[in-house]
């Protein structure tokens, strides 16, 4: 099926920008974190991910005139803050432990 | 619900077996020679529960070993011309499909009593007996340690041994055909913590066991041939089909044969034997001189019906019985260790006997085994009460003039006697013995054998010879001699000196103590009635065993008990129409074959002599020659005897004669290297196979696949956070694009 | 919307976005930086030629804009080696994205997210970035490990597979979009529904269709029910007088709660579950930083060096035991 | 039937009576369960009417388990399981018994398990049920893991890991080979049946040729591993060496059983033509192992490994004389898995006592100790000449049945079982007589007798870091540990030995109750083998135009 079938009715310009916005900004986000090494520009990239989370809600929202995807934006943005508010946290912890907030200092996971 | 106490009853009812309606009573306690060793064996067990410390295990021993004597007596005097059969209990039998003819086993715990039984019964039991009674005595430094061990492996043995003459079928004949394997094997290591003498053990174990899977392979042909292993089935059979010409007819003997060699130390399998004499003298005397060893004999004179119909077998029977006597009669010439010298002497007559049975004497062989037996068992007492009181001294340069020395006149002189009859001196026991093989070897139908008695006589002079270089070495002479480094038979023994390095029997270390330095304090002490008077016995026995022959000499045309006793068996089967019958045309009949005598050895003439005269007198001759070179060398001029050997040595020439002999030919080293240790080489080989190939290369290399498939992933997993998010993205993408994929082809 | 065009103007994207994580600079920076932009402009275009709308909405124009901001900021915070102007950049996409929020009509949302994420998340950010950079350019420079992006190409080819499927969803947005007047209808009956639950929402009009009418227009109170119209553009909402009479006021579109009341009904009345667990995760967040931040200050000075892998600094200890021994 | 599941419940229970009890306690509930559970099923062997009929017994019942497949709760003997079963009921209680001294150390998980291990051999030998059977057959690996993992040598987890995953693997050919075959039961007859003898029924009779070719390829494959066979017995020495004396009894006594049983019971009747195809690789392989086995036997100088490889050698006798497909043969085969469980059970048992005693396996260390203990010396001698199959001995007769089989199984149908071995296969099985004396006697020769040689150290020293052996246990070692066998020791191999000489004196009803079993088996196996015979008309004509030459062979 082609989207872009004239016999379908308009679509709204502003959900597929929206869309798109959101798929590129998870995208951005993702290739932030895994090619950051500071831990704390790695967390940005996770609200980077959160706020491509967040437009597609909208635009979601949007698309079918619901406001459910306005309220799921709510709860994103309690769990940012809460994550924040802990990941943060981790992070002063761990700079304490090595005084750098480079992600490769930690390593113990590795096999041997 | 009751099939379980059935199955229970019917184990404990030992039944008595049907017996022929003509048999005699008597026969019902046949089983009574088996029981009797058997209830001293495990009373003997019992006696090591208890930690008895009295000769209670030898009387107890002595005691059935003389009932088992008894019984077979009485037998002696019971059993008729046809075989009898007692069933004493079933042990493997069942039948599958209809149970006829190859479908069904048997073979039950039976006895097969006929004459041939019953005359090898006597002289084991016999001397079994006495050479017990001769151990009480001999072994008493060992009470309370292993005496109980020795009389217990004794009661075995003569339980094995009994099982082996008088078992029903050919699995008994194999169970006491490997029974005396073990009482032999415990008796040789009874000096278990020697080396030597746990070697020893195993080697002869090791040996046998070849012999044996020769017996057991061939035990399956017999019913795959014939479709049954007991021996009364087995005759008639062979009596409805006699000369298969398939090959697994034909290659029975030859089988039958490698069991045989292996039990009575022919070639190639006779290197047990002289290591054999590791154990205690009584236990050399008894199972590798008299008894144990003849059960080849016995094995092939009792089978002779499968062996009369392949005279290919026959021959090479007798050219392995001519060549081992005369092998182990250079090899018996050359040693110092009276026991070892012994020994390959036994070696040497058992080659006598095999000889013949090869040219189809199984009478002579028989014969010669019953007086050997005798004349064996003494000259190993003998060796033996010499080595009881010289704690431990075996070797004849430092034994002599023993007829001297107070307390061993008797011994020596019966030694003496028993050597006379070794080198078969004329008109002795062995002598007629002797004198009947090599005739058949002269006569046989088969003229293949014929040189074989000519190396007969020649291994006469040769057994003449080295018997009475231990003669008159040890008991004729000066009176010198210088004591064992052995303890043996002191009261303040401590511990069999096996904490010395080496046997009683190496003579090299104990020349150390020095010439007469011992002498001062060793005083050599004689046997006492226990030994003395078996040895005596034995000597009667020895003497007696010549009796036949006398009275077949004295009354023409009276047969010989012997060759009674022999032909109304199965070893006759077929002997009279084979072999050129020399002595009987029909087995049942051996009165009138005896007067046919001379005219069967028409024909066949030695040096133009008729074979009985001839073979008579090259045997005198032969053994008066050897008696006579053996009396310059080693008694009139000793030092004759070590300047010929010097003069060996010294050439090139003949130095590999004087070698070779010493040192056994070498043969024990030749299995060494070309069996054993090629053996051990590629046991190593497989052994690294299966732990570095299989084990840890194929199926640790497989286990190790899925670890290897793992650590090509490991680089991801470095312990770096991002490592596990790359994958868990790269993941995530991927399934997103293949499902998206999937979505994408389903909607246009 | 045709896939292959899509996938290209991705793998533009990801060829620009891979050649700007390798910090290049002057003219292979601002190469980098036109094909990143070229990409996206495509992709934008794409979006907007798939929704098969017609003529010119200024509204598209700035959600074009915010959207194109947003990128390119969201670029600037993973490549800048700086962790601040990572956070500042991070402001920036927050920014825009309200923006996109507002044009897509989620005023409510668009507010608290920069209030929230600008003004709360992001402040926490700058605060850890303090504490932790204690270095005297702190904040400021780049840091030595983090110069260099890590496995950018992995990264980008993860991001932009996810990009290109997460892309193609677009399309379907278009392809499974209902027509517009079902849309509108569902919408409004929920609006509908929603008035039913609030009738206090349309005091208003009808105090003043009540005031125009010569009626007390404050006493009055609902009579229960809603009676939407066929065409559900309308509805009629019966109130009781105070003198006990029926009255029904003819309620428009116009009269419907805004986007700020209608998402506060929604949130109480469908989601009052998800809201407490929403207010106890913040708890425990709260709890867990505390916690977290205790057990740091519990820890003595060789302890926490021990910890970090380092040698003990209190040599006197060692030397005490000694003597005691 | 509920003597039967009291047998199999009574471990169960003790074990779960073991787990909350006393620790010191343990031991003595353990050696009750089973004296119990032999009890129980002594009893029901005792009231066994089938003993001489070769039938199964009770007639397993259709008790639903897994109803969906008409999965049951069958479970039923008949002679050969029987015996089997009672060969573990009887072991059991040695091993838990002669586990006394030398496990101090977490002695509730030890009986518990053991408990377990035993409930689930004998779930398996009683299982009528092919999916209960694999259940039981299945489960030993658990508790034997974790004994042999915790209680092991030094390199217990090691052989613990091989020996699960190793046989695992194994019996994956095995459940797939059933399902396969109640999978083909469905679609033919539209009915699930998982009972033994509906399926080998159906098998042997409607399955073709090619499929029951490779059903008992995969059975074969599924059970070589635990019997084991020769090229894939690797995990069996090191799980023999590294487990603790108990393990390694019941190890070599019943669980290798298993896998014989399972040939003998499933591989067999359910392909016939698979089995008579496949006879001869089998049996070549068979006759690899006994001489492969033997010669590394030869050069071992650890003694417990020494008489693990000889199990790997006798059980290839034992799988030669099955693999005969004649009724002398599957006898001896049968009769071969009792008597080797009996013996090396005992030998294993025997070289246990001296190394809780010195703490050393290793004959360059030890030896001569029939010096120090000639109770257990004669022991040693004893249970060695059973191994050797010394006449009036348990081991004889089975080990000269199966090479008596495996002789007379030539494609001469006199015997009306045609073979497709024959003398070739017993003379080269033979020479395993001759290296089995070698071997076993090397083990007499050097650890019973010769100069007594002992380590230095005793116990404290030697301690190789095993578990098991209590840190007390060491400190008296000294002055009891170089003593005579105990009076409990005695106590548990008298009756081994017993019954060793009763099977070699007196193997009549042991035969008897075997033989319909047997024939039973067998039955298609003549038609199957001339088949097979036909198809192979080379083979054949060579066999009957050259009886000289035993091509075969």
């Amino acid at each position: 099926m082609n989207p872009i079938d004239p016999q379908l009715p308009p679509g709204d310009p502003l959900v597929m920008l929206g869309l798109l916005a959101s798929a590129i900004l998870f995208a951005v986000g993702i290739v932030g974190f895994l090619s950051r090494r500071n831990m704390i520009t790695m967390f940005l990239c996770t609200e980077l991910m959160f706020q491509g989370a967040g437009l597609a809600m909208i635009s979601y929202g949007r698309q079918h005139m619901d406001l459910s995807g306005q309220v799921f934006v709510i709860f994103i943005l309690t769990v940012a803050a809460a994550e924040a508010a802990l990941a943060l946290g981790l992070v002063v912890l761990l700079y304490r432990r090595k005084e750098t907030l480079s992600a490769e200092a930690w390593k113990e996971l590795a096999e041997s | 619900m009751i099939a379980a106490p059935a199955m229970l009853s019917s184990v404990l009812a030992l039944a008595e077996g049907p017996l022929d309606a003509h048999a005699a009573p008597e026969l019902r306690w046949a089983g009574l020679a088996l029981l009797l060793p058997l209830i001293s064996g495990v009373l003997c067990l019992l006696c090591g529960w208890m930690k008895v410390r009295s000769k209670l295990p030898a009387a107890l021993t002595i005691a059935a070993l003389g009932g088992a004597f008894a019984t077979i007596l009485r037998l002696q005097g019971a059993v008729g011309e046809t075989p009898v059969v007692i069933n004493l209990f079933d042990w493997i039998s069942w039948t599958w499909g209809d149970g006829s003819r190859f479908h069904g086993f048997t073979a039950n715990v039976d006895l097969y009593i006929d004459r041939l039984t019953v005359f090898w019964m006597l002289f084991v039991t016999g001397l079994g007996t006495l050479i017990a009674l001769y151990a009480s005595e001999y072994m008493e430094s060992d009470v309370g340690k292993g005496y109980t061990r020795f009389f217990g492996a004794v009661s075995i043995f003569l339980f094995a041994m009994g099982c082996l003459v008088m078992g029903g079928n050919l699995v008994m004949l194999y169970l006491g055909w490997e029974g005396v394997g073990l009482a032999s094997y415990l008796l040789i290591g009874y000096y278990f913590t020697k080396p030597e003498a746990v070697a020893a053990a195993k080697k002869a174990f090791i040996v046998n066991r070849i012999g044996d899977l020769g017996l057991a392979l061939a035990l399956f042909l017999i019913w795959q041939c014939y479709g049954t292993v007991e021996y009364a089935a087995l005759w008639k059979a062979i009596e409805a089909a006699p000369a298969s010409s398939e090959w697994t007819a034909q290659a029975i003997p030859w089988l039958l044969m490698l069991g045989a060699f292996g039990k009575s130390a022919q070639l190639p399998l006779y290197v047990w034997l002289p290591d054999a004499m590791e154990g205690p003298t009584p236990v050399s005397a008894l199972i590798h001189a008299a008894t144990m060893v003849t059960a080849g004999v016995y094995l092939i004179a009792r089978m002779f019906p499968l062996f009369i119909v392949n005279p290919d077998a026959l021959a090479a029977v007798a050219w392995v019985g001519g060549l081992t006597a005369l092998l182990a009669a250079t090899i018996g010439m050359a040693q110092y260790d009276m026991k070892r010298i012994w020994a390959y002497s036994t070696i040497s007559q058992l080659g006598y006997m095999f000889l013949g049975l090869g040219v189809g004497t199984t009478f002579g062989a028989s014969y010669h085994v019953f007086t050997h037996a005798f004349f064996k068992a003494l000259l190993f007492l003998t060796a033996g009460a010499v080595m009881h009181g010289f704690a431990g001294q075996l070797d004849i340069r430092k034994l002599s003039g023993l007829l001297k020395v107070p307390g061993f006149r008797l011994v020596s002189l019966l030694a003496v006697l028993g050597c006379f009859w070794l080198a078969a001196f004329p008109f002795t026991a062995a002598f007629f013995s002797k004198d009947e093989i090599l005739v058949s070897a002269f006569t046989a139908k088969d003229e293949r054998v014929h040189v074989l008695g000519w190396i007969g006589l020649v291994v006469a002079a040769l057994t003449a010879y080295y018997t009475f270089r231990v003669g008159f070495r040890v008991f004729f002479g000066p009176v010198k001699y210088e004591p064992g480094d052995e303890h043996h038979g002191h009261d303040d023994h401590q511990d069999h000196g096996h904490d010395h390095g080496h046997a009683h029997g190496s003579h090299g270390a104990s020349a150390a103590h020095g010439g007469h330095g011992h002498h001062g304090e060793f005083h050599p002490h004689g046997p006492r009635w226990a030994i003395r008077v078996p040895l005596v016995l034995i000597a009667v026995g020895a003497m007696l065993a010549g009796w036949p022959s006398y009275r077949t000499m004295l009354n023409h045309g009276e047969p010989n008990w012997v060759k009674t006793q022999v032909a109304q068996s199965s070893a006759y089967q077929g002997v009279a129409a084979e072999s050129h019958g020399s002595h009987d045309d029909h087995a049942a009949a051996p009165t009138a074959a005896e007067g046919e005598h001379a005219h069967a050895d028409h024909g066949h003439l030695v040096l133009g002599m008729d074979a009985h005269t001839a073979v008579g007198r090259l045997g005198s001759l032969a053994c008066i020659a050897g008696i006579l070179v053996s009396l310059y060398l080693h008694l009139i001029n000793r030092g004759a005897a070590d300047a010929l050997r010097r003069t060996l040595m010294g050439s090139i020439a003949t130095r590999w004669i004087v070698v070779g002999a010493e040192r056994k030919w070498l043969v024990d080293e030749f299995y060494d290297w070309v069996i054993r240790l090629p053996l051990r080489l590629v046991a190593n080989i497989l052994s690294a196979i299966d732990e570095l190939l299989l084990d840890a290369g194929i199926v640790n290399g497989i286990g190790a696949l899925p670890a290897a498939f793992g650590r090509l992933f490991r680089p991801l997993y470095g312990g770096v956070v991002q490592g596990y998010a790359v994958t868990m993205a790269g993941g995530v993408a991927l399934v997103a694009a293949w499902v998206i994929w999937i979505w994408l082809r389903g909607a246009n | 919307m045709i896939p292959p065009l899509l996938y290209a103007a991705s793998a533009i994207c990801a060829v620009g976005l891979f050649l700007l994580l390798r910090q290049p600079t002057g003219k292979a920076r601002l190469g980098a930086t036109i094909l990143g932009l070229a990409g996206l402009a495509w992709l934008l275009v794409q979006g907007v030629q798939a929704s098969g709308a017609l003529g010119f909405d200024p509204r598209v124009a700035i959600m074009s804009l915010a959207v194109a901001m947003a990128t390119a900021a969201a670029v600037r915070v993973i490549t800048t080696t700086r962790p601040v102007f990572a956070a500042l950049y991070f402001v920036l996409v927050v920014v825009a994205g309200a923006v996109a929020y507002l044009v897509m009509g989620a005023e409510f949302m668009a507010f608290s997210l920069i209030i929230v994420y600008a003004g709360a998340i992001l402040i926490t950010y700058m605060f850890v970035l303090m504490l932790a950079q204690q270095a005297p350019d702190a904040g400021g420079p780049s840091v030595a490990y983090d110069r260099v992006a890590r496995e950018p190409a992995a990264a980008v080819l993860c991001g932009f597979v996810l990009l290109a499927a997460l892309a193609s969803v677009v399309g379907d947005a278009r392809a499974n979009q209902q027509p517009a007047a079902m849309i509108e209808a569902r919408a409004n009956a929920a609006a509908w529904n929603r008035m039913r639950g609030m009738p206090e929402l349309a005091q208003e009009r009808i105090t003043a269709e009540l005031a125009a009418a010569g009626k007390d227009p404050m006493g009055w109170s609902p009579a229960g029910g809603l009676e939407v119209a066929q065409d559900g553009r309308t509805a009629m909402m019966p109130v009781t007088l105070a003198d006990g009479t029926r009255h029904e006021t003819v309620l428009k579109a116009s009269d419907l709660p805004v986007n700020s009341t209608s998402l506060g009904w929604e949130l109480v009345t469908s989601y009052p579950g998800s809201l407490e667990l929403a207010g106890v995760i913040l708890l425990m967040a709260m709890l867990g930083a505390v916690v977290l931040a205790r057990r740091q200050t519990d820890m003595a000075e060789d302890d926490r060096r021990a910890a970090a892998g380092l040698s003990r600094t209190n040599v006197e200890d060692a030397d005490l035991a000694g003597d005691r021994a | 039937m509920n003597l039967i599941w009291a047998s199999i419940l009574i471990p169960v229970a003790t074990a779960a009576v073991i787990a909350v009890a006393n620790a010191r306690a343990a031991r003595s509930l353990a050696a009750l369960g089973s004296l119990a559970s032999l009890g129980a099923l002594a009893v029901f062997a005792w009231q066994f009417p089938a003993w001489s009929t070769g039938a199964v017994f009770p007639e397993p019942c259709g008790c639903a388990w897994l109803s969906s497949i008409n999965a049951t709760l069958g479970v039923g003997f008949d002679s050969v399981s029987l015996l089997l079963a009672l060969l573990e009921a009887f072991l059991i209680p040695i091993c838990v018994i002669g586990s006394w001294s030398a496990i101090s150390d977490r002695q509730r998980e030890y009986y518990g398990w053991f408990m377990l291990l035993h409930a689930s051999i004998l779930l398996a030998f009683a299982a009528r049920d092919v999916l209960l059977f694999y259940v039981g057959y299945e489960f030993t690996l658990v508790p034997l893991l974790f004994i042999i993992a915790i209680w092991g040598g030094p390199e217990r987890r090691q052989a613990a890991h091989k020996l699960f995953l190793y046989t695992f693997l194994g019996s994956l050919f095995f459940l797939g080979s059933i399902l396969f075959v109640g999978w083909q039961h469905h679609a033919s007859t539209g009915l699930w049946s998982w009972d033994m003898g509906t399926l080998s029924t159906f098998a042997s009779a409607r399955l073709p040729a090619n499929t029951q070719f490779w059903l008992f390829a995969a059975l074969l494959a599924g059970f070589a591993v635990k019997v084991p066979l020769f090229p894939v017995h690797t995990w069996l020495p090191l799980a023999h060496n590294q487990a603790p004396t108990a393990g390694s009894v019941i190890l070599a006594g019943t669980l290798l059983k298993l896998g014989t049983y399972g040939i003998f019971r499933l591989a067999l009747p359910m392909a016939p033509e698979g089995g008579a195809a496949l006879a001869v690789l089998a049996s070549v392989l068979c006759t690899v192992a006994v001489v492969y086995a033997a010669l590394i036997c030869w050069v071992q100088t650890d003694a417990k490994k020494l008489v693990a490889y000889s199990s790997v050698s006798h059980l290839g006798i034992c799988m030669l004389g099955l693999f005969a497909l004649n009724p002398v043969g599957a006898q001896g085969s049968v009769l071969y898995m009792i008597n080797h469980g009996l013996s090396t059970g005992a030998l294993f048992l025997l070289i246990g006592m001296a190394y809780e005693r010195y703490h050393v396996k290793d004959m360059d260390q030890i030896g001569g100790l029939a010096k120090r203990m000639p109770v257990w010396a004669f022991f040693m001698v004893f249970f060695t000449m059973s191994s050797i199959g010394l006449p009036g001995l348990n081991g004889f007769v089975g080990e000269y049945l199966c090479l008596f089989g495996t002789y007379i199984a030539t494609a001469d149908a006199s015997t009306g079982y045609p073979g497709l071995l024959g003398p070739g296969f017993a003379l080269v099985a033979g020479t395993g007589l001759i290296l089995g004396a070698m071997y076993m006697l090397l083990l007499v020769g050097r650890y019973v007798f010769g100069p007594l040689r002992e380590p230095k150290a005793d116990g404290h020293g030697k301690h190789d870091g095993s578990h098991g052996h209590d840190p007390h246990g060491a400190g008296h070692g000294h002055d009891e540990g170089h003593g005579d066998l105990t009076g409990r020791e005695i106590g548990l191999l008298v009756p081994l030995a017993l019954v060793c000489l009763f099977i070699g004196v007196y193997p009549k009803p042991m035969l008897q109750a075997i033989g319909p079993v047997v024939e039973r088996t067998l039955a298609p196996y003549p038609a199957a083998v001339e088949r097979t015979l036909k198809s192979q008309p080379q083979a054949a004509e060579a066999a009957k135009a050259e009886p000289k030459e035993d091509d075969r062979g």
